[in-house]
C-alpha cells in the first residue's frame, strides 16, 4: 500500500516536471515564441559569449566563465573537494590508542 | 594489495608517462581547448591510480606518497587563494583577473586563468589520490 | 528539441524512484547519481542551439577575429560551467556516501537500509 | 578594509580551514597541540569582528554590494549584505565562536581533532557563504559546502549510530540539494540569469502575466522542499533526531544554531525576495503549525535528552515559520526575533547536554538523576534555557513568542495563536519532565562522584544564559537588533535597486 502511494507520487512528480519543462522552456538561441516574459535576449550567456574573448583573453569561453566570471564558485568547488577529502580522511583515520 | 600479473604491470608502466603527459596537456591548455584543471587533474590522478592497481599500494607510493599528496593538495589550495587575494591587492576585487592577457589563442594567454588551472589541477590530482590512499589504508589494516 | 528535456526529467524521476524503492545503500547512491546526471543533461540542453558550435574561439574564426559571428553561433557557456561545478560536487558527495556505506557494512553486516534502523522513536 | 569586509568574512574561515592541517602539524612538532584549537577560536573571533564592522553601514540602510572579480551584476557573482544577511551572519559568527571555545575542552578526549576543526571551519565558511551571497548558484555551492561538512561531522565518532545518522542525513540532504539545483536550472532556463536581484525583477514581470505560469510555483515549491529539509519541516524531518542524537554535542549545537538558521534565512531570501511572497504565507502557516505540533508531541515521549532537544528544535522551527508566514511587519519581526532567540537557547541547551555527557557519559534520561547537587551551575543554566524555550515571562523566549501571538491576533488568525500557546505549555511540560529526571529525584549510586563541568565549558554557557536574561528583561533591545532585518525582508524593491544600481 505504501509502495503504491509512493509510486503514484513519483509518477506524478515526473509527469509534472516533464509537462512544465515542455510548456515553458526552449533551448538557448531559439526564437522566444513560447517563452514567457521575453527575457530571451537578455540572457547572461549571450552577453558573455560576445564579451569573453576580449575581456578575459581566453579562447575557451567556458574556461573564462569557470575561472573569471564565476571564479568564486570554482573556489567553492575546490573547497568542496577539500571537504570531501577531509571527510573521507576523517572517517578512515587511524585511531591512536592513548597510553 | 598485492598487484597484478606481469602483463598488466608492464603495460601500465609503459602507459604511465603518456597518461601523465596527457593530463598535464589538458591542464596547461585549459584556456584553449575543452578541459582544464579539474579534468586534467583527474587524468593525472588516474595515472597514479593505474600504477596503484597494477603494482599495489607500494608501487604507487613510490611515485607519490600520502604525505606528499596531502602537501600537494594544500599547495594547490594556497595557489588558488593567493591568486584570489592578488585580485584584492593589485586590482579592486577578490578573484579579479590581474595578469596581462597575452595574445588570444596562445598557451600563455588569458591572464590568471592558466595559474588557476594549474593550481586546481594539482589540487584535484592530490585530493583524489588522498581519498584512494585513505580508503586503502584501512582496508590494508583489515587484511593483516 | 524538447526530447532532451523529457529524457532529462525522466532520468530525474528515475533517480527519485531508486531512492525510494531500492533496498541497498549502494543502489541508492547510484540512484542519486542518476538523478543528478539527469539534472546535468537538463542544464546542458538549456544551452543548446540549433547547429551551434562549441563555445571556444578557435581555428578559422580565431584567425579572422570574428567574435560577433562566433557569439551568434556558439552554444551557451554558462550552463556548461555550472555543470562542471555540479559534477565535482557530485563526485564529492559520492565519495563520502560510499565511505559511509563501507562503515555501515562494517557495523551492521548489511547494506539494507530497512535492517539498519536501530535509531527509532 | 571595510570595503572588503563582506568577502573577508567568508575568506577568513576558509583560510583557517585550509591552514588548520598545517598549523596542526607545526603545533605537534613543537609539542603544543592545543595551539591548533586556539588558532581556530582566534579565526572565529576575527570573523565575528569583521561581521560586526559591517553593522553601522548596514543599519543606516545601505546594501553593501561586493563585486567579485570586478564584474558588475548580473554578469558575475556579487555579495550583497542587507539587514537580513547581517543579522544571520552575526548569529552564525557568535555561535561558532562560542562553540569553538566550548570544543576546546569538550572534544579533548577524541582523536582526529585536526580534521574536526577543519570541518568546523568549513561548515562556518559554508554558512557565511550562503548568508552573504547575492547569487543563487553561488548560494547552492556554499550550501553544499555546509551540507557535506555537516554530514561528515555527524559521523565524526564513527559509532554505529553516528554512521547510520550520517548516511541518513546524507541521502535525504543530497536529495534536497538536487531539488534546489533543479529549481536553479529552471530559473536559468526561464530568464537567463543567476543574480538574485536580477531574477527577482524578472520573475516579478513574469508573475504579472495572466494566468500565473505554472513554472513559478513549481520553482518555489522545489526551493521550499530543498531548504525545508535543512530546517526539518515536518514531513521532511526524519533525519534530524538521529543526527542530533548521534553527533557530538558541540556539533548538535552547531547544527541547531548555525545551519538551521541558515536554512531559515535561505528560505526567507528565496520566498520573500526572489518570488515576492507569492502566496507563500498560508503555506508557511500550515507547515509551521504541523511542524510545531508534531515536534512537540514527539518530544513528549522521548527518553533521551539529546533526542528530546532535537524534537523541541523541530517544534521551535514551527514557531519561526508561523511568525514569518503571517507576512505582517510584526509577524516577520517576531519570527526573526525568535530565530535569534532560538539560536541562543538551543545552543545553550545542547551545551548543557554536552556537559552532562562529558561528565556522566550518557544522555539517557532513565540513567540520570539527582545531578542538581553535583552540577549546580549546569543545572541552573539548563533551567534558564528550558524556561526561556518554554516562553516563561522574564526570559527572551517569552518576548519573541508574545510578538508572534500578537501578530497572529492582528493578522486575524486567533486559532493559530491558540495552538501556539498550547504548544508553548506543552514545551514547558516536557522540559519540566527532563529537569525532574536529570537534576532532581533519586541519585543513582554510580553518579555520586560526578563533578561540575570545567570552567572553559561553562564560560560560553554563561554568556548565552546572560543573553537569554538580557533579551528577556529588555525585549526592546532585541527588537531593535531585528528591525533592520525585518525592514530588509519587506523591502524587495530597495534590494533590487541597490544591487542592480551598483553596476
Amino acid at each position: 500500500m505504501r509502495q503504491a502511494v509512493a509510486l503514484i507520487l513519483v509518477l506524478a512528480v515526473g509527469a509534472l516536471l516533464v509537462f512544465t519543462v515542455n510548456a515553458y522552456l526552449l533551448p538557448f538561441g531559439t526564437f522566444p515564441e513560447r517563452r514567457i516574459g521575453g527575457f530571451e535576449n537578455e540572457s547572461v550567456g549571450k552577453r558573455i559569449l560576445e564579451d569573453a574573448p576580449i575581456t578575459t583573453g581566453s579562447a575557451s569561453v567556458v574556461t573564462s566563465v569557470v575561472w573569471d566570471y564565476r571564479g568564486y564558485d570554482t573556489l567553492g568547488e575546490a573547497t568542496i573537494l577539500f571537504t570531501a577529502v577531509c571527510g573521507v580522511a576523517m572517517l578512515f583515520r587511524v585511531a591512536r590508542r592513548r597510553a | 594489495m598485492a598487484g597484478m600479473t606481469v602483463i598488466v604491470r608492464t603495460i601500465s608502466r609503459l602507459l604511465f608517462p603518456f597518461l601523465f603527459l596527457f593530463g598535464a596537456y589538458i591542464v596547461v591548455h585549459g584556456q584553449l581547448t575543452p578541459g582544464g584543471g579539474f579534468q586534467g587533474g583527474v587524468v593525472l590522478a588516474a595515472a597514479v591510480i593505474l600504477l596503484l592497481l597494477a603494482y599495489g599500494i607500494e608501487g604507487a607510493q613510490a611515485k607519490v606518497n600520502a604525505l606528499q599528496a596531502e602537501l600537494a593538495e594544500s599547495l594547490g589550495g594556497l595557489i588558488l587563494v593567493w591568486m584570489g587575494l592578488m585580485g584584492t591587492i593589485v586590482g579592486i576585487a577578490f578573484f579579479q583577473n590581474v595578469l596581462p592577457f597575452g595574445s588570444l589563442g596562445h598557451v600563455l594567454s588569458a591572464g590568471s586563468l592558466p595559474v588557476f588551472n594549474f593550481g586546481v589541477g594539482i589540487k584535484v590530482a592530490a585530493g583524489l589520490l588522498t581519498i584512494f590512499y585513505a580508503i586503502l589504508r584501512i582496508q590494508g589494516e583489515e587484511e593483516k | 528539441m524538447s526530447l532532451n528535456y523529457i529524457i532529462a526529467m525522466l532520468l530525474f524521476t528515475l533517480g527519485i524512484y531508486c531512492l525510494l524503492f531500492k533496498r541497498n545503500i549502494v543502489k541508492m547512491v547510484i540512484g542519486l547519481q542518476v538523478l543528478t546526471n539527469g539534472l546535468h543533461l537538463f542544464l546542458i540542453s538549456l544551452g543548446y542551439r540549433e547547429g551551434g558550435i562549441a563555445p571556444i574561439l578557435a581555428g578559422e574564426m580565431l584567425g579572422r577575429g570574428a567574435t560577433a559571428e562566433f557569439a551568434a553561433a556558439a552554444v551557451d557557456p554558462v550552463p556548461q560551467a555550472l555543470v562542471l561545478t555540479s559534477i565535482v560536487i557530485n563526485v564529492c558527495t559520492m565519495a563520502l556516501a560510499l565511505s559511509l556505506a563501507i562503515y555501515i557494512y562494517r557495523h551492521y553486516g548489511t547494506l539494507n537500509p530497512f535492517q539498519i534502523r536501530r535509531l527509532r522513536g | 578594509m571595510i570595503a572588503h569586509a563582506p568577502i573577508l568574512a567568508i575568506v577568513v574561515p576558509l583560510f583557517a580551514a585550509f591552514l588548520t592541517p598545517v598549523v596542526s602539524i607545526v603545533a605537534k612538532r613543537f609539542g603544543v597541540e592545543r595551539a591548533r584549537d586556539w588558532f581556530v577560536v582566534g579565526a572565529a573571533i576575527l570573523m565575528l569582528l569583521i561581521v560586526a564592522s559591517m553593522v553601522p553601514a548596514v543599519w543606516r540602510g545601505e546594501v553593501l554590494v561586493y563585486k567579485l572579480g570586478g564584474w558588475s551584476p548580473p554578469w558575475g557573482i556579487n555579495l550583497a549584505v542587507d539587514g537580513l544577511n547581517l543579522l544571520v551572519a552575526l548569529i552564525i559568527a557568535s555561535v561558532v565562536s562560542l562553540i569553538a571555545i566550548y570544543s576546546v575542552v569538550y572534544m579533548e578526549r577524541d582523536n582526529g581533532l585536526e580534521k574536526y576543526y577543519t570541518l568546523l571551519m568549513l561548515v562556518t565558511a559554508g554558512c557565511m557563504g550562503v548568508t552573504l551571497t547575492g547569487d543563487v548558484f553561488n548560494l547552492f555551492v556554499f550550501f553544499e559546502i555546509m551540507s557535506i561538512s555537516s554530514y561528515a561531522l555527524v559521523a565524526f565518532r564513527r559509532n554505529w549510530d553516528s554512521v547510520e545518522a550520517g548516511i541518513k542525513y546524507m541521502i535525504i540532504g543530497s536529495l534536497g540539494t538536487s531539488f534546489i539545483l533543479l529549481s536553479i536550472a529552471l530559473m536559468y532556463g526561464l530568464v537567463g540569469s543567476l543574480n538574485i536581484a536580477d531574477l527577482a525583477g524578472k520573475i516579478a514581470t513574469i508573475k504579472a502575466t495572466q494566468p500565473l505560469p505554472m513554472i513559478v510555483p513549481l520553482m518555489l515549491t522545489l526551493f521550499v522542499v530543498g531548504f525545508g529539509i535543512k530546517i526539518a519541516m515536518v514531513p521532511l524531518h526524519a533525519w534530524l533526531p538521529d543526527a542530533y542524537q548521534a553527533a557530538p554535542s558541540a556539533i548538535s549545537a552547531l547544527l541547531s544554531g548555525a545551519t538551521a538558521t541558515v536554512g531559515v534565512y535561505a528560505m526567507l531570501r528565496v520566498s520573500y525576495m526572489l518570488f515576492g511572497a507569492l502566496a507563500i504565507g498560508t503555506m508557511f502557516i500550515i507547515l509551521g503549525l504541523v511542524t510545531m505540533v508534531v515536534g512537540g508531541l514527539m518530544a513528549l515521549v522521548q527518553r533521551d535528552l539529546k533526542r528530546l532537544l532535537a524534537y523541541s528544535s523541530i517544534s521551535q522551527m514551527g514557531y519561526i515559520l508561523l511568525g514569518v508566514g503571517f507576512g505582517t511587519a510584526m509577524g516577520i519581526q517576531g519570527g526573526l526575533f525568535h530565530l535569534l532567540n532560538n539560536a541562543i537557547y538551543k545552543v545553550l541547551l545542547f551545551m548543557c547536554a554536552g556537559a552532562i555527557v562529558y561528565r556522566v557519559g550518557t544522555s539517557n534520561l532513565d540513567e540520570l538523576g539527582g545531578l542538581g547537587k553535583n552540577m549546580p551551575i549546569t543545572a541552573t543554566l539548563f533551567v534558564v534555557g528550558a524556561l526561556a524555550i518554554s516562553g516563561v515571562p522574564p526570559l527572551n523566549g517569552f518576548a519573541s513568542k508574545w510578538t508572534i501571538y500578537v501578530a497572529g491576533m492582528e493578522a486575524g488568525q486567533p486559532i493559530c495563536t491558540a495552538i501556539a500557546v498550547v504548544m508553548s505549555a506543552l514545551t514547558l511540560a516536557y522540559f519540566l519532565k527532563a529537569i525532574n529526571l536529570m537534576f532532581l529525584g533519586q541519585r543513582p549510586e554510580h553518579l555520586r562522584e560526578v563533578k561540575e563541568a570545567p570552567p572553559l565549558m561553562l564560560f560560553p554557557m554563561l554568556m548565552l544564559a546572560a543573553f537569554c536574561v538580557v533579551f528577556g528583561i529588555l525585549p526592546g533591545l532585541g527588537i531593535d537588533l531585528v528591525r533592520p532585518a525585518q525592514s530588509a525582508v519587506m523591502n524587495q524593491l530597495g534590494y533590487i535597486g541597490s544591487v542592480m544600481g551598483a553596476g
